[in-house]
């Protein structure tokens, strides 16, 4: 296992390195023009209003809330997948309950809107 | 080896935390802070604690952060950037900090610690998953309802009426 | 391998970091965002406990996983107390919101 | 012959050994390792470059035309073109941006689409790293894609950028649950993470054995590549182009390679979990065959998701949120728990498979069909003439 890691850490250093690489290269061969028209926020050709903060609706939340859930579900879900083979009929019946309970919540946020869009 | 990658790998987690702390503007703070979950999800992996590792990345960076970076976008331009960040007992607060650390620090060097150092199991992830339903199957259930719980809770207070 | 108490000392840095940045910051999201850091350190301190002296079970990590849980649903519904104040009162900052004080 | 048989497995065998006769072990190892990694870093350029020229020259015939046709025969080296282009833009930044964040994300999300691959077998044991928790590692650095994501939108201090990150990240959000689910049930039918082992469970394709897994993952794959028909994120007519308007050159660049990286490297997911990775006809006695079969199959997969492409018009947000939460992620849990029934079933294996894809098909039907009966309402409530 140590090794397959340290693989990894190689790897993940080198895929960091080859878009630098590849950016330096670029930065080296390409023009440099910059004027103030070119650098303005790439909008509807007129001057930007203000920041560019808008106000986001807290639906955006509301998914991320939900992600956030089953998201953990998963990760109890996976080693009990892993383990199932090995378990007696008693690791079936409370994974159900468990899926069961984290379904009424989804069925809540479904009944009051928090999936529409 | 081990030790300079340990020690790499901590130095990287606590300046990010660090920057978490000291950095002005929020986004990046949130971004510190995924640099410094980063760092630990690698400690879990030179603890040989794998599947945490890869669970640290996926609850904490992939979920949390985002939930996080999601509250900061909503609750833009609130805050003037220029404002102090950072509350009137700060330096009180710091003092605070390195005391406890330093007390901390004493007790920890004081106790001994039991060691005892065996080989991880070589089915480690399927002994986790059956003392998910099998020691554990209260906690188990009751992580299930406290999900359920936070999600109701929170949908309730965010949504807009 | 490395010591154990290496581990515990950068623990130790890690909560009080995140304890400085809790107590600290004037913005409710970022003193969340040291309190998240604090969970962190607890989980690492549990993880290295486990490896160190219990690794033939899995305990440590059963817990470190129920504390990840804890801590999705108190980002979750912590955030989404943040956002309902700043729809409210508009603004997000701890020492102006102090609605009990009456 | 012998050697032929297993070809690569043996290269890399007399590699190893004959570098070991004047290298310490450590060094022996570390070349190895910088040779896979430089190796496998390449896979999403040399995706770009050859399924760009691909989708080109399908999505052309598909809409009755030829396709690039005039940089080399059959317009073949119309992508080193492209690349030559990239590669001497001048670089706008935009004034008021965050400069580091601005560079940084194209680079992390170049990396991402790179990564993926450290898991992938190619063959029998060609895999880089065949990690125990492998579908768990791949799910983990789609996450880092969503926060390069995030990052650029914020950075580029653009109003569209920024609602372009959001959106794609709801996007992505919203579909690698029921991607984690479908994964989760594969995981279950194997009884192991472990990439090499999902391949070798599959004595028959799960894409048989386990067909609303393979449906949902791969309309879920689809979305976490933001493919049309859920190519929502760079909307041209609604939000320019995404997160990414604000980049050019080569920063752009990155972008682009990480699109494709990613749908070769999620071609390649779909084919390891439900097409049988490297598995084919008489790759037991010749193992050098596995990764050509493994890349035929690949393609296909591609030439999958181009036609979809092709055909289907563009779903609306609400649509494509609503579709993830309201049917793919019930459907996959329904799955889970019948597999997971059938597995406590005192049958045999071969019979518990086919109970599989019974049950597969039962649920995709009803799913279909309150789906069609939900449509038939709206269009009812709506007033709408139904043809």
């Amino acid at each position: 296992m140590p090794s397959q890691y340290a693989f990894i850490g190689v790897f993940l250093l080198v895929a960091l390195a080859l878009p630098i690489i590849g950016l330096v290269l670029a930065w080296l061969i390409r023009p440099k023009k910059p004027n103030f028209a070119k650098n303005a926020t790439y909008e509807c050709g007129m001057e930007t209003i203000g920041d560019s903060w808008v106000q986001f609706k807290a639906q955006y939340y509301l998914y991320a809330l939900i992600f956030v859930v089953f998201d953990v579900e998963a990760v109890f879900i996976f080693p009990w997948a892993v383990a199932y083979g090995k378990l007696g009929l008693y690791a079936l019946v409370e994974m159900v309950l468990f899926i069961l309970i984290l379904l009424g919540g989804l069925l809540y946020a479904w009944r009051k809107k928090a999936l529409d869009w | 080896m081990q030790q300079v990658i340990f020690i790499v790998l901590s130095l990287l987690t606590l300046s990010a935390a660090v920057m978490v702390v000291a950095s002005r503007s929020l986004f990046r703070s949130a971004l510190w802070l995924i640099l410094a979950f980063a760092g630990i999800a690698m400690l879990f992996i030179l603890l040989q604690a794998e599947f945490l590792a890869f669970v640290h990345i996926l609850i904490y960076i992939g979920a949390i952060a985002i939930l996080i970076i999601f509250a900061i976008m909503l609750s833009r331009g609130v805050m003037d950037p220029n404002e102090p960040r950072f509350n009137d007992q700060w330096r009180l607060v710091i003092g605070f900090g390195a005391l406890l650390f330093v007390g901390l620090v004493v007790i920890m060097l004081r106790i001994p610690w039991p060691v005892n150092i065996v080989a991880v199991p070589a089915d480690a992830i399927q002994l986790l998953g059956a003392d998910f339903v099998g020691t554990y199957v209260i906690p188990f259930e009751v992580a299930s309802v406290l999900l359920v719980a936070a999600l109701i809770g929170a949908i309730v207070i965010a949504r807009e009426h | 391998m490395v010591p154990l108490t290496w581990y515990l000392l950068v623990t130790a840095a890690l909560f009080c970091i995140g304890l400085v940045g809790a107590l600290s910051r004037r913005n409710a999201i970022a003193v969340l965002m040291g309190i998240e850091l604090m969970l962190n350190a607890i989980n690492l301190n549990l993880v290295a406990f486990w490896r160190y002296a219990y690794a033939a079970r899995m305990d440590g990590q059963v817990f470190a996983v129920f504390v990840i849980t804890v801590a999705a649903a108190e980002a979750a519904v912590g955030l989404a107390i943040i956002i309902a104040v700043y729809r409210q009162r508009r603004t997000i900052n701890v020492e102006e919101l102090d609605l009990l004080k009456g | 012959m012998y050697y032929i048989q297993d070809l690569f497995v043996n290269i890399a065998r007399s590699w190893t050994s004959w570098i070991s006769g004047f290298l310490p072990l450590w060094a022996v190892s570390g070349v190895n390792y910088l040779i896979m990694a430089v190796i496998l870093v390449m896979m999403p350029v040399l995706a770009t470059l050859t399924l760009t020229w691909m989708e080109r020259k399908v999505i052309g015939r598909i809409q009755n035309r030829i396709g690039p046709n005039r940089v080399g025969p059959f317009g073949i080296f119309q992508a080193f073109a492209d690349a030559v282009k990239m590669l001497v833009k001048e670089d706008v930044i935009p004034t008021d941006a965050d400069r580091p964040v601005f560079n940084l994300a194209p680079i992390l999300i170049a990396a991402g689409a790179a990564l993926l691959w450290a898991v992938i077998p190619f063959g029998r044991g060609m895999a880089a790293a065949d990690l125990n928790v492998g579908v768990l590692y791949i799910i983990a650095i789609g996450s880092m894609t969503m926060i390069a994501m995030l990052m650029a939108g914020w950075s580029s201090n653009n109003k569209y950028a920024l609602i372009g990150a959001f959106r794609a990240v709801a996007q992505l959000l919203s579909y690698e649950v029921p991607m984690v689910l479908s994964i989760a049930t594969v995981a279950l039918v194997v009884g192991s993470m472990r990439m090499g082992a999902v391949v070798e469970a599959q004595v028959v394709p799960f894409v048989v054995v386990l067909p609303a897994t393979f449906v949902v993952y791969l309309m879920a794959g689809i979305a976490e590549t933001g493919r049309s028909p859920f190519d929502l994120l760079e909307a041209e007519s609604e939000i320019v182009a995404g997160y990414f308007v604000e980049y050019s050159g080569l920063k752009f660049g990155w972008f682009y390679i990480a699109e494709y990286g990613n749908l070769f490297a999620i071609s390649a997911i779909v084919t390891t979990l439900f097409l049988g990775g490297w598995r084919g006809p008489g790759v037991s006695a010749v193992p050098a065959l596995g990764p050509f079969y493994f890349i035929a199959k690949i393609v296909a997969v591609v030439f999958l998701m181009m036609w979809i492409r092709g055909t289907w018009p563009r779903v609306r947000i609400d649509q494509m949120l609503g579709l993830a939460w309201k049917v793919l992620v019930p459907v996959s849990l329904a799955n889970l728990l019948w597999v997971a029934f059938v597995m406590k079933l005192p049958l045999p294996t071969a019979l518990q498979w086919v109970l599989f894809v019974v049950g597969g098909l039962a649920v995709l039907a009803v799913a279909l069909g309150l789906l069609g009966r939900a449509g038939r309402r709206h269009v009812a409530s709506k007033g709408m003439v139904q043809t």
